[in-house]
């Protein structure tokens, strides 16, 4: 029974639209919890600037506040352990999902941000089997998630050497720093078969394509809406394909269920893995439909569907 | 004695330099084929750091202490509010280009009222001010990328004779603030002021007057570069602003403005705009990582500052 | 009884951190406990000590806009070297604090603004802090870690570090003949410079204790996080300023207070528990720390107003 | 000179030229001061006490000339202060951040040690006690929070203890400049009793009773020369005055006596305390006198900032300010000296806020000519003027202004002769087109000039003198509190 139980997220960033998206997620489905009377309270925290020294300090408030579960996306792995640790030590419970921490006294559900990356790589090898160049934008510097993508990348590549990466760049997962980059780098770069990214990148990179005059290389996107709509524009008139992966905002509230049940006594292993939220050629059209326009395409959890995950890891 | 005179014009001849030693240097890793597309390129991304730099410029022109840190947030905030009112229609365009000039008006008088009326130094009035503009960004859109009217996002990111608009656009401002530092009356206000308000005042200058316009100036600036980047990039971002915060900074110190103030320099700006584009695009094409090239990036400001040496004690 | 201004300058500090104390304990009285008191403070022990860093960089006139890539830099070092190999590590560190000294000299020979040269510097640690760790990791030292999560009887070592802080760095700043004469530089340079002394080497004195206090910063830092990455500390840089001026320091004149800047550090990192005790909507949450940075240094206003009152008495 | 003089000189300096830019503020000067005698320094504004203080003192390195202590050739702060040397300066030299304590350790590099704090404080209360008995200065507190008198009284105090040797020599320059009467009486007394046990002070005053009751010697400085050295029994205060005064040139006749038409353009009420009023007339120049620092700069700062607008740029400017401190609030430093003439004047000169280029060109041309500013192109750098152009230019600033009343700040120092009198004319023909000027000077021939004179004395305004009462007798009269009957 958790209905006097109070639950926080912790939350170190909410500059994009994935952040947005997925505050958005947990305040609708906490909402409905809280009114239905499941939890007694799921409030939100987010730090001013992407710190984890801040997060940390926000993390020992909560402890103070007398949270019964706390719910982080973390601003990085290690760094905020000492908090995470002293959470546990009151007796309080820590999931983590998206940015997880490496503390062993909390959950973690991880994205395999290493086989999205390596994904990427097998769908080209299928499309182009005769290979060819590749250009990666990668996320955000000294940034875990970005180190992981890119590795998978990197072991795709190993795998598959008919391709090779001919320039990499820094896109902080954002549009506009994508694009900028992007374009600096393309006139020194031969045809490019296809683009690597982490997310929030594809549409940017598109545009400095087309702004170069270049031939519209095979850009992996990453759920955002306008890149699918991009896509959908590119596929209507001349066939475009490519394929779009990323991890869904949403999973924040799977990490909201997590937590409730953990408190509800249930017995729920430490990692659990989500998968990644893909989008192809055949379901393009369904998933633009459903998401939110300037959003993320997003999958949301309800309690079944936890059940469901914590039950398939078991 | 015109020796003399071209001493206090000579820091920006570094920042052409440099820009040019660095587009040679690429240019020249691809045996010249980049020469025109990455011309074009760098000439299309240099124009939004002109564009705030050119505000912030003013700014520091002002004397020590005086820096607008909210120039990200009210980039943000404009071009999110913009898109919103236009809504995707192209009858809306100048209408939303009006709410991007208010925007810029609005965050400006807060800062010099946080300054004026609050003393607060410049540097934590406008830190404290973005932060709230950052805050109203999140609340009027919650970060949801809205599309530019078609016609202004073709406008933004097409040529006119081979050339990006959006550097029509800064190379115009430029003119105008160029025309303004060098002709007009206010240009010799700020110029006076930078270097000693004091003495400005007691020469009949409205000291007070001449810094409110300014920062307001620089918003109006900072809020219509957000509003051309939120078309060009095809959608405003909660953190589309981030770069140009130590961008704006670097580009009118590298361009040779005095940060003691007093001494500015349009042409200055293109130079190390154009440089801090295209450093970056060197060190991606020669394949350097990030901290390479922040550690470059530090030296080459602090090589150009000592080169450009110190304010000479004057006797 | 006729207060001096030194005086008068603790005051308004001092009751702020109070008057925000006593509004925290009211809404959460759990936080009135020795394990309350430590997690509200010890992530300002750092933040302390780079605020006494930056202090003595302003105490004479100068500005360092480097000190949260500087910080986050030592974190780096100190979560790689100065755990695997010790003796390195120590060397990187004193090489920092010497870079730090002339730092000082080159912005005094060559009449440099420390805007500037510190802008530039600060990419320049951001980037070797990058290279040190790409991705965040690391580990605290045991004895680092040891220190920073000890838990002396009665008070907690949260307290212990400022009051410890407060009162060293009031002994080397306000009471050693070093800090008498750094100041003097700050206050009058010119009858300090006739009285016989040497301006470089004073302001290079200033900047190397600058360099050390940071490094402490650092390494207290990942004594709480117990590892570091490259961008731990970036928001220090803002923070120690606001906590110098907030704890009654002033940008130039030579008019700093340790004890003043420990308690501004204290003051800003409970503004930050505060704000999230009152249950700010998350849209509103980024802008109420501008709006409380505001509050609190318009405070600064009031205090001019009073002292000068005080004066003209 | 024997061995025996040699023995005796504390300090020499001998042959001394300073030049500042084009002001040679010392020009050839010798200065004597030898064990057990208190020099007493009188001249004019301006005529290189300061500056010779700062060679002894070693802060200031003489274009020409020798400097020796003891007999002893040497140079620098670190020498001087070798040999026994210290220094109260004209302005005040204290760290204002520090305490009283602290600014004693900052003066003596000899207090070392853990006690140092006790030491200093026992210092520098005991030296106190013995030159002002019964003062009630705190010696914990810092000098911001002191009087401006108490902070004169400890920086004497500091510069007069000794740690481990007794200083030989002080120099005093104008240190009493902001006591009462009482504690310049103790500060006296006590100079006497310091050079009856062999110690030697320079003494720096424009209060002449307290020079000739003190020193043994008196030495009078003009134009950076020495042209008087004699002892103290052979100078009355008349004989003094006239030593010190510069030559009176035929003038005055010119001066015509102008008749006041209608109310006057400026009335103002400097000081909450006393209602006398500072008032102007259309085409009258008005003088302000007294002692340079006794409120003449700020009552023209006052007057200026309550007439000009900090927001609003005015169209008709009431009045234009010609600043006398160049460096502080006149020149900007980075501009042409075509830039600098026109920055007042702006409006007038472009149409639509755009600067014409032309009509700029135009009024400077007219004002090189007109005020003959020594430079081949008025677009060269303001800093490659000598001092006295550079201030042409600031003069012509304010004139070319349409201003009904132009402020003057002691406008002509560093300015030469002839320069002077081109002014002057200048001045002259601008008055009786019916501009108005307020002029602080510390100059007795420009005083004489003006129609009437205000003479200001401890920031208010001690008499008012008017056509033929503008003499130097009654102008020192009024300026010396409770001073020298003349
Ligand atoms: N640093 C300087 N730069 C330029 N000119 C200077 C400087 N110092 C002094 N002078 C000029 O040198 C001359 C002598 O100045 P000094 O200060 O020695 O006069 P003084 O006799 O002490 O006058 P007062 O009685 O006003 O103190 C003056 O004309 C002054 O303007
Ligand atoms: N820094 C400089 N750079 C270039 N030219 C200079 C510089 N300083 C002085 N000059 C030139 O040298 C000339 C002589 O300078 P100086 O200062 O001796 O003038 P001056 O004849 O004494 O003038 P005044 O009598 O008006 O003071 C000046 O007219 C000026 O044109
Ligand atoms: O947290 C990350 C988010 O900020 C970024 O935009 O997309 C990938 C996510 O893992
Ligand atoms: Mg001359
Ligand atoms: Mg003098």
């Amino acid at each position: 029974e958790t209905a006097d139980k109070r639950i926080a997220l912790s939350n170190n960033y909410a500059g994009n639209s994935w952040r947005q998206a997925m505050l958005t997620s947990w305040d609708k489905i906490t909402k409905e919890a809280v009114n239905e009377g499941t939890v007694a309270a799921a409030d939100a925290f987010t730090t001013a600037e992407n710190q984890a020294t801040e997060q940390a300090a926000q993390i020992q408030n909560l402890i103070l506040q007398g949270y019964d579960a706390i719910v982080v996306n973390a601003a990085s792995p290690t760094a905020l352990n000492g908090a995470i640790k002293e959470a546990c030590d009151a007796g309080i419970v820590v999931v983590s999902f998206d940015g997880i921490v490496t503390e062993p006294c909390a959950w973690r559900i991880a994205v395999d941000f290493k086989a999205m990356g390596e994904s990427q790589i097998e769908y080209l090898a299928k499309k182009m089997p005769e290979g060819g160049n590749l250009l990666e934008i990668r996320g955000l510097a000294g940034v875990s998630v970005d180190d992981e993508i890119h590795a998978g990348i990197q072991a795709g590549v190993e795998k598959n050497p008919q391709f090779k990466i001919v320039g990499s760049v820094n896109g902080d997962w954002a549009q506009d720093v994508a694009q900028r980059a992007v374009a600096g780098i393309l006139p020194s770069l031969p045809e490019i078969a296809a683009v690597v990214t982490q997310g929030g990148d594809g549409y940017g990179a598109a545009q400095a394509f087309a702004a170069a005059n270049r031939p519209m290389p095979t850009i992996v996107m990453g759920n955002r809406e306008d890149e699918l709509r991009w896509w959908k524009e590119q596929k209507d008139a001349n066939g475009y394909e490519t394929m779009s992966v990323s991890i869904a905002p949403g999973v924040s509230t799977l990490a909201f269920w997590v937590a409730q049940q953990i408190l509800d006594g249930k017995d729920v292993k430490k990692d659990l893995t989500v998968p990644f939220l893909r989008i192809d050629q055949e379901n393009l059209e369904a998933n633009l439909e459903s998401t939110e326009k300037g959003g993320v395409a997003n999958v949301e959890y309800s309690l079944e569907d936890a059940q469901k995950v914590i039950g398939a890891d078991m | 004695m015109s020796a003399v005179r071209n001493l206090g014009s000579r820091p920006w001849i570094w920042s052409f330099a440099a820009a040019a030693i660095v587009w040679v240097a690429t240019v020249w890793f691809t045996g010249g084929s980049s020469a025109f597309g990455l011309s074009q390129a760098t000439l299309t991304f240099a124009a939004f750091s002109i564009i705030v730099g050119v505000g912030q410029m003013f700014v520091i022109t002002l004397g020590p202490g005086n820096i607008d840190l909210s120039v990200p947030a009210t980039m943000t905030l404009s071009g999110t509010l913009a898109l919103k009112v236009m809504d995707v229609q192209d009858g809306m365009i100048l209408v939303g280009l009006l709410v991007a000039v208010l925007v810029g008006v609005a965050i400006g008088i807060g800062n010099y009222a946080l300054i004026k009326l609050l003393r607060i130094p410049p540097i934590i009035a406008t830190l404290s001010m973005s932060f709230i503009v950052q805050s109203f960004a999140i609340w009027t859109n919650r970060g949801l990328r809205i599309k530019p009217p078609e016609m202004l996002s073709s406008f933004a990111t097409s040529y006119s004779f081979g050339i990006p608009n959006v550097a029509l656009i800064a190379l115009l401002i430029s003119t105008v603030a160029w025309v303004l530092l060098e002709k007009s009356i206010y240009g010799r206000w700020i110029s006076a002021i930078g270097q000693s308000s004091f003495a400005a005042r007691m020469a009949g200058i409205p000291v007070d007057g001449t810094r409110f316009v300014t920062y307001v100036l620089c918003a109006v600036l900072a809020a219509l570069c957000g509003y051309l980047l939120a078309s060009f990039s095809g959608g405003a971002a909660l953190n589309m602003g981030a770069e140009y915060l130590l961008m704006s900074i670097a580009v009118v110190v590298i361009g040779g403005t005095a940060v003691a103030g007093g001494n500015s320099n349009v042409p200055g700006i293109w130079g190390a705009s154009l440089f801090m584009f295209l450093v970056v695009s060197m060190l991606n094409t020669y394949g350097f990582g990030a901290g390479v090239r922040l550690i470059l990036t530090g030296l080459i400001i602090i090589a150009v500052i000592l080169a450009a040496g110190g304010r000479k004690a004057v006797r | 009884m006729k207060l001096s201004s030194g005086a008068i300058r603790l005051v308004i500090p001092a009751a702020s951190l109070a008057v925000l104390l006593a509004a925290v304990f009211y809404m959460q009285p759990r936080a009135m406990s020795y394990t309350g008191l430590n997690l509200l403070f010890n992530l300002a022990v750092p933040i302390a000590l780079a605020t006494i860093a930056q202090m003595l960089i302003m105490s004479v006139n100068d500005l360092d806009l480097s000190m949260g890539t500087f910080v986050s830099f030592t974190a780096c070092v100190t979560a790689t070297f100065l755990q695997s190999s010790p003796a390195i590590g120590i060397l990187i560190l004193a090489g920092a604090i010497a870079a730090y000294a002339a730092l000082g000299v080159i912005i005094h020979v060559r009449q440099l603004p420390s805007i500037v040269v510190t802008l530039g510097m600060s990419f320049v640690w951001g980037g070797l802090a990058v290279l040190l760790l790409p991705s965040p990791g690391g580990a605290a030292p045991g004895w680092v870690r040891w220190i920073m999560t000890a838990k002396p009887p009665l008070v907690p070592v949260a307290i212990v570090a400022s009051v410890i802080i407060a009162a060293s760095t009031h002994l080397l700043v306000m009471r050693s003949s070093l800090g008498v004469l750094i100041r003097g530089v700050g206050g009058n340079q010119r009858s300090v410079e006739r009285a016989g002394w040497s301006i470089v080497w004073l302001r290079a004195a200033a900047y190397a204790m600058a360099g050390f206090f940071a490094v402490l910063a650092g390494i207290a830092l990942v004594g709480l996080t117990t590892s570091a990455d490259a961008n731990i500390a970036l928001r220090y840089t803002l923070l120690s300023i606001a906590g110098v001026i907030l704890g009654g320091g002033e940008f130039v004149g030579g008019r700093v207070s340790p004890i003043g800047a420990v308690i501004g550090a204290l003051t800003l990192t409970l503004a930050g528990s505060f704000l999230s005790f009152m249950r700010i909507s998350p849209d509103w949450q980024i802008g109420a720390q501008g709006a409380i940075l505001i509050v609190v240094l318009a405070l600064r206003l009031f205090l001019n107003r009073l002292e000068k009152r005080e004066k003209n008495r | 000179m024997n061995e025996i003089a040699h023995e005796q000189e504390v300090v020499a300096a001998r042959g001394v030229k300073v030049a500042f830019g084009a002001v040679r503020a010392l020009d050839g000067a010798d200065l004597v001061i030898r064990a057990g005698e208190c020099v007493g320094l009188v001249g004019h504004n301006g005529a290189g006490k300061s500056t010779i203080v700062n060679v002894i003192n070693g802060g200031l390195t003489p274009h020409e000339g020798t400097i020796s202590y003891g007999g002893e050739v040497a140079q620098g702060i670190t020498a001087s202060r070798a040999h026994g040397v210290r220094c109260v300066f004209q302005e005040l030299s204290l760290c204002p951040n520090l305490t009283v304590a602290e600014n004693a350790r900052v003066m003596h590099s000899d207090l070392t040690g853990t006690g140092w704090r006790k030491q200093a404080l026992a210092l520098v209360k005991q030296q106190l006690s013995d030159i002002f008995p019964g003062h009630t200065i705190d010696c914990e507190s810092v000098v911001e929070d002191l009087t401006i008198a108490e902070r004169q009284m400890v920086e004497i105090a500091i510069s007069f203890g000794a740690v481990a040797d007794r200083p030989r020599l002080v120099i005093l320059d104008e240190p009493t400049s902001s006591l009462d009467a009482g504690l310049a009486g103790q500060l006296m007394a006590y100079v006497r009793r310091f050079v009856e046990a062999g110690g030697s002070v320079l003494l720096i005053s424009h209060i002449l009773g307290e020079i000739l009751s003190t020193s043994n010697r008196i030495v009078v400085m003009k134009d950076g020369k020495v042209v008087a050295d004699k002892p103290a029994s052979q100078f009355q205060t008349r004989s003094l005055v006239e030593a010190m005064g510069s030559v009176v040139r035929e003038q005055g006749s010119d001066r015509t006596a102008r008749v006041r038409t209608g109310d006057a353009v400026l009335s103002k009420q400097l000081n909450p305390r006393s209602d006398s009023r500072l008032e102007a007339y259309a085409g009258e120049i008005v003088g302000l006198a007294g002692l340079g620092g006794h409120g003449q700069t700020e009552a023209l700062l006052e007057i200026y900032l309550s007439a000009n607008g900090n927001w609003w740029p005015t169209r008709e400017p009431k009045m234009a300010f010609v600043a006398g401190d160049r460096g502080l609030n006149g020149t900007f430093s980075l501009w042409s000296i075509l830039k600098n003439l026109s920055v007042s004047s702006l409006k007038a000169l472009s149409s639509r806020s755009m600067i014409s280029d032309g009509r700029e060109a135009e009024v400077g041309d007219r004002w090189r000519k007109r005020i003959e500013i020594r430079t081949p192109d008025m677009d060269n750098p303001i800093l490659s003027l000598s001092g006295g152009n550079q201030q042409k230019v600031l003069f012509a600033r304010a004139l070319v202004t349409t201003s009904k009343i132009v402020l003057m700040d002691d406008p002509m120092r560093g300015v030469d002769i002839g320069t002077k009198q081109e002014v002057y004319e200048i001045l002259r023909s601008e008055a009786s087109a019916g501009r108005t000027f307020i002029w602080y000077s510390t100059e007795m021939d420009e005083i004489r000039l003006c129609d009437r004179v205000y003479v200001f004395r401890d920031g208010a305004i001690a008499a008012e003198l008017v056509g033929e009462e503008i003499t130097e007798a009654n102008v020192l009269a009024a300026s010396f509190a409770g001073g020298v009957a003349v």
